[in-house]
């Protein structure tokens, strides 16, 4: 066991050791070494934080032709240091009528359960929390604290447009977390496990292969869970002012903010964990699980940059049209390909690797062009009934 | 008296305590609130018994759909009944001897039973409770019956409950 | 098995100490001159009327519920799915009847027209 | 270890607690929470008796989850029910709801 191959283990033995070593029982000693290793965990997430911040601002600032954050620091790298200052001495503001416990809960719950998924990302197979055998339903669970937070914080702070802005936020999310549920239940399916560390260990051939349109509508369901343009409910500015944390100032407003950062990246990290590998590049893993563990953080930046990409090219759908897309569309498909997902996997996974890799892509493309057909089908049918049925243009008219 | 012991009567206590206010408290969103509290209690309980997949999933149904569900109940019945109005019954004292003959003689019941006190066995490293689950509910020797019957009465339920609640006056 | 839940629940105990740690940093270094007309409810500089329980229409509702009962279908599908690798195409058409007939559900909902935000 | 007395006396506490709120609670919405904690106290039952018996044998983990979808149903359909006679009578008393047909 020496320090490269596996070093999470080897500093928790030696403090083992040296604790023990110190009179101390066995039982503590490993409390103290797990409590020491969640708040590493923790403190490094917090740091990466505020990173994101800086990357957000960088990003969209050059998705919109400007320069960003470049005059504290080198590149503006100190700018967000500078915000959190910022943000800690601002006079917090709670609104008259507030339900105070609940009004300062509700941050505090929301960025918690952001905290909370990272304890079964398995940043290399040495370097993981925990791998739960129900990591896939931890994370809708973990997810649904924060749904709890936005209600909380709604409700607590005395405010009519807060409030509706949750109501909409809420039916927007759990809509959307039906074909999330869905999709997972993908890997799941194929790797025959939910543990994250499990899946990630199946994916000799990565499940986007498997199940492309999968992959599509995780993404597309994690950025309407996150709250992201174009399914930015909470900051229809123009309808309900900022949302459910419209009364939240300083710190308090700082945390959602922050939260929703981490959770971008978080997902963008389980994108690559279900699809993509996670740890996993060509073998390039093997060489030490600091290795790994970037090729995951590189991949969940990717998968950021992606939803960063979507948030500032897309505009805004309109509420209804969002649910509708969710419920008539999204839901259905992901029923659909799962169905699908688990008859070709219980036929062909014993046969030919590529034979297995050939059908499902197969399965996926029959898949993809007949929902495209449907849909064109059913636009036809509604621009009929609005503009009287379409006459075929005859030659030489 | 060993950690998880600790854990229990901790855990116990919130959920007990947290209990006694969703049926007392008058704001009917601290009730929910309260009862999310609960919930998650006993989500904790199922954790030390080994059954994590049903602690998340306690999270995952009660607190992620049940609670919400609940408050947006809430919100949709703005009624004549706020914090203000007494929100027990005339009789509620009654209730509360009626309560305590039922714990008493369910406590009763299980005293005169022989595997009161009786302990767990550990479970072998190796038990994956999730797939042993899952065989249970698809064989047809085990629970297939049950496990379609209930997407039935999903069925049922969802049918049901979109009819009443959309039944246009 | 106890020892994983044991993390998560040190990971709960950090998670909510860091974010109370930065609320209570902030109270302590933050000016605090609270006014009525601070702390008013936020309007865009209309006065407030009533509280703010404003009466919602039951499309939240149904949303919710439709949401309750596919969330309720997933606890089941879980263990199945996990169980897949070890088991016949029989199991799978199993799944597939049970998803089959909750799918039936949200035909009937989308016909009622319950799905469209009127 | 936990005993089983330990649980089974938790659950049958916490079931007694629910009872009291479904019998004296007005608001219909706070009877039904009342009814969670009694279907929260069933499972907790189940759940331990899987843990204590042959735990091999999943039986008390697959009651439990039926329990769970009989508890979504029982929301699904109460609440409903409880909005429904909302919008038409303006109520949300249960000793008012008393007759059967309007």
């Amino acid at each position: 066991m020496s320090w490269w191959t596996d070093p999470v283990h080897t500093i928790a033995a030696w403090l083992t050791t040296l604790l023990t070593g110190w009179g101390l029982p066995a039982w503590l000693a490993s409390l103290i070494i797990q409590f020491l290793g969640v708040v590493v965990l923790v403190s490094l997430l917090m740091l990466l934080d505020i990173f994101l911040v800086w990357v957000e601002r960088k990003v969209v600032a050059r998705f919109q032709d400007r320069l960003g954050p470049n005059r504290v620091g080198p590149w503006g790298l100190i700018q967000p240091f500078a915000d959190i200052v910022k943000l800690l001495i601002k006079e917090d503001i709670t609104p008259a009528g507030a339900d105070r416990v609940i009004y300062n809960l509700a941050p505090i719950i929301s960025l918690m359960s952001v905290l909370l998924l990272w304890a079964i990302v398995p940043l290399a197979p040495q370097i993981l929390g925990v791998d739960l055998n129900v990591g896939a339903l931890y994370i809708i669970a973990a997810g649904a604290l924060g749904t709890l937070a936005i209600i909380m914080a709604a409700w607590s702070s005395n405010n009519k447009y807060a409030l509706i802005g949750a109501f909409r936020q809420v039916a927007v999310l759990v809509s959307f977390e039906v074909p999330m549920i869905a999709v997972m239940l993908i890997p799941t399916v194929l790797a025959g496990s939910m543990g994250m560390n499990a899946i990630v260990q199946a994916q000799n051939v990565p499940f986007v292969f498997l199940a492309p349109l999968a992959a599509l509508i995780f993404i597309i369901a994690a950025i309407a869970e996150l709250g992201r343009s174009p399914f930015d409910m909470n900051e229809a500015e123009s309808e309900i002012v900022a949302g459910f944390h419209i009364e939240y100032t300083g710190m308090k407003f700082g945390l959602f903010y922050a939260g929703e950062l981490l959770h971008a990246f978080t997902f963008g990290g389980f994108w690559a964990i279900l699809f993509f590998g996670g740890y996993r590049f060509f073998g390039l893993e093997t060489l030490g699980p600091l290795v790994s563990a970037a090729i995951l953080l590189a991949k969940a930046m990717v998968g950021y940059w992606f939803i960063m990409w979507v948030r500032y090219t897309v505009m805004r759908i309109r509420i209804d049209h969002m649910l509708a897309f969710n419920w008539k569309f999204l839901t259905p498909l992901a029923f659909v390909l799962l169905m699908v997902t688990a008859l070709v996997n219980a036929w062909l996974r014993n046969s030919n690797v590529l034979i297995y890799v050939l059908a499902m892509l197969a399965a996926n493309a029959v898949i993809g062009l007949g929902v495209l057909q449907i849909l064109r089908n059913v636009s036809r049918r509604d621009r009929e009934k609005v503009e009287g049925p379409s006459q075929p243009v005859a030659a030489g008219q | 008296m060993s950690l998880a012991q600790i854990v229990f009567l901790v855990v116990a206590a919130v959920i007990l305590g947290s209990a006694l206010l969703v049926v007392t408290t008058r704001n009917l969103i601290h009730a929910a609130l309260w009862l999310i509290v609960t919930l998650f209690g006993v989500a904790v309980l199922y954790a030390l018994l080994n059954a994590g997949f049903l602690a998340v999933v306690q999270v995952v149904i009660y607190i992620g759909a049940i609670a919400i569900l609940f408050i947006f109940a809430v919100m949709l019945t703005r009624a004549d009944l706020r914090d203000r109005a007494p929100q027990l019954n005339r009789g509620w004292w009654l209730n509360i001897i009626l309560a305590l003959l039922t714990f008493g003689g369910l406590i009763w019941l299980f005293q005169s039973w022989t595997g009161f006190s009786k302990t767990a066995a550990d479970i072998p490293a190796g038990f994956d409770a999730v797939a042993q689950l899952g065989n249970a509910l698809i064989s047809p020797t085990g629970y297939l019956l049950p496990f379609e019957v209930a997407s039935v009465l999903l069925l049922a339920a969802l049918v049901g409950a979109v009819y009443v609640a959309f039944s246009r006056k | 098995m106890q020892n994983e839940w044991l993390y998560i629940g040190l990971f709960v105990v950090v998670g909510a100490l860091v974010p109370t740690a930065a609320i209570v940093l902030s109270w302590i270094i933050s000016p605090k001159k609270p006014n009525p007309i601070k702390q008013s409810t936020y309007e865009c500089g209309m006065e407030t009327v009533g509280d703010n329980w404003v009466q919602f229409k039951a499309q939240y509702y149904v949303f919710a519920l439709v949401f309750l009962v596919f969330d309720v279908e997933t606890v089941f599908l879980f263990p199945w799915a996990v169980a897949l690798g070890k088991l016949s195409v029989f199991a799978v058409l199993e799944g597939i009847i049970f998803i089959l007939i909750l799918l039936a559900g949200l035909v009937y909902a989308w016909r009622k027209g319950t799905l469209d935000w009127v | 270890m936990l005993p089983l007395s330990w649980l089974l006396a938790l659950s049958a506490a916490l079931f007694c607690i629910g009872l009291f709120g479904v019998l004296s609670r007005k608001n219909a919405v706070a009877i039904l929470l009342g009814v969670e904690l009694m279907l929260n106290a069933v499972n907790i039952n189940l759940v331990s008796f899987w843990r204590y018996g042959n735990f091999a044998q999943m039986s008390g983990q697959v009651f439990a989850i039926i329990v769970f979808a009989v508890a979504a149903a029982e929301v699904a359909v109460g609440l409903a029910l409880v909005i429904s006679v909302y919008r038409q009578r303006n109520t949300v008393i249960a000793d008012d709801i008393d007759m059967m047909k309007w």
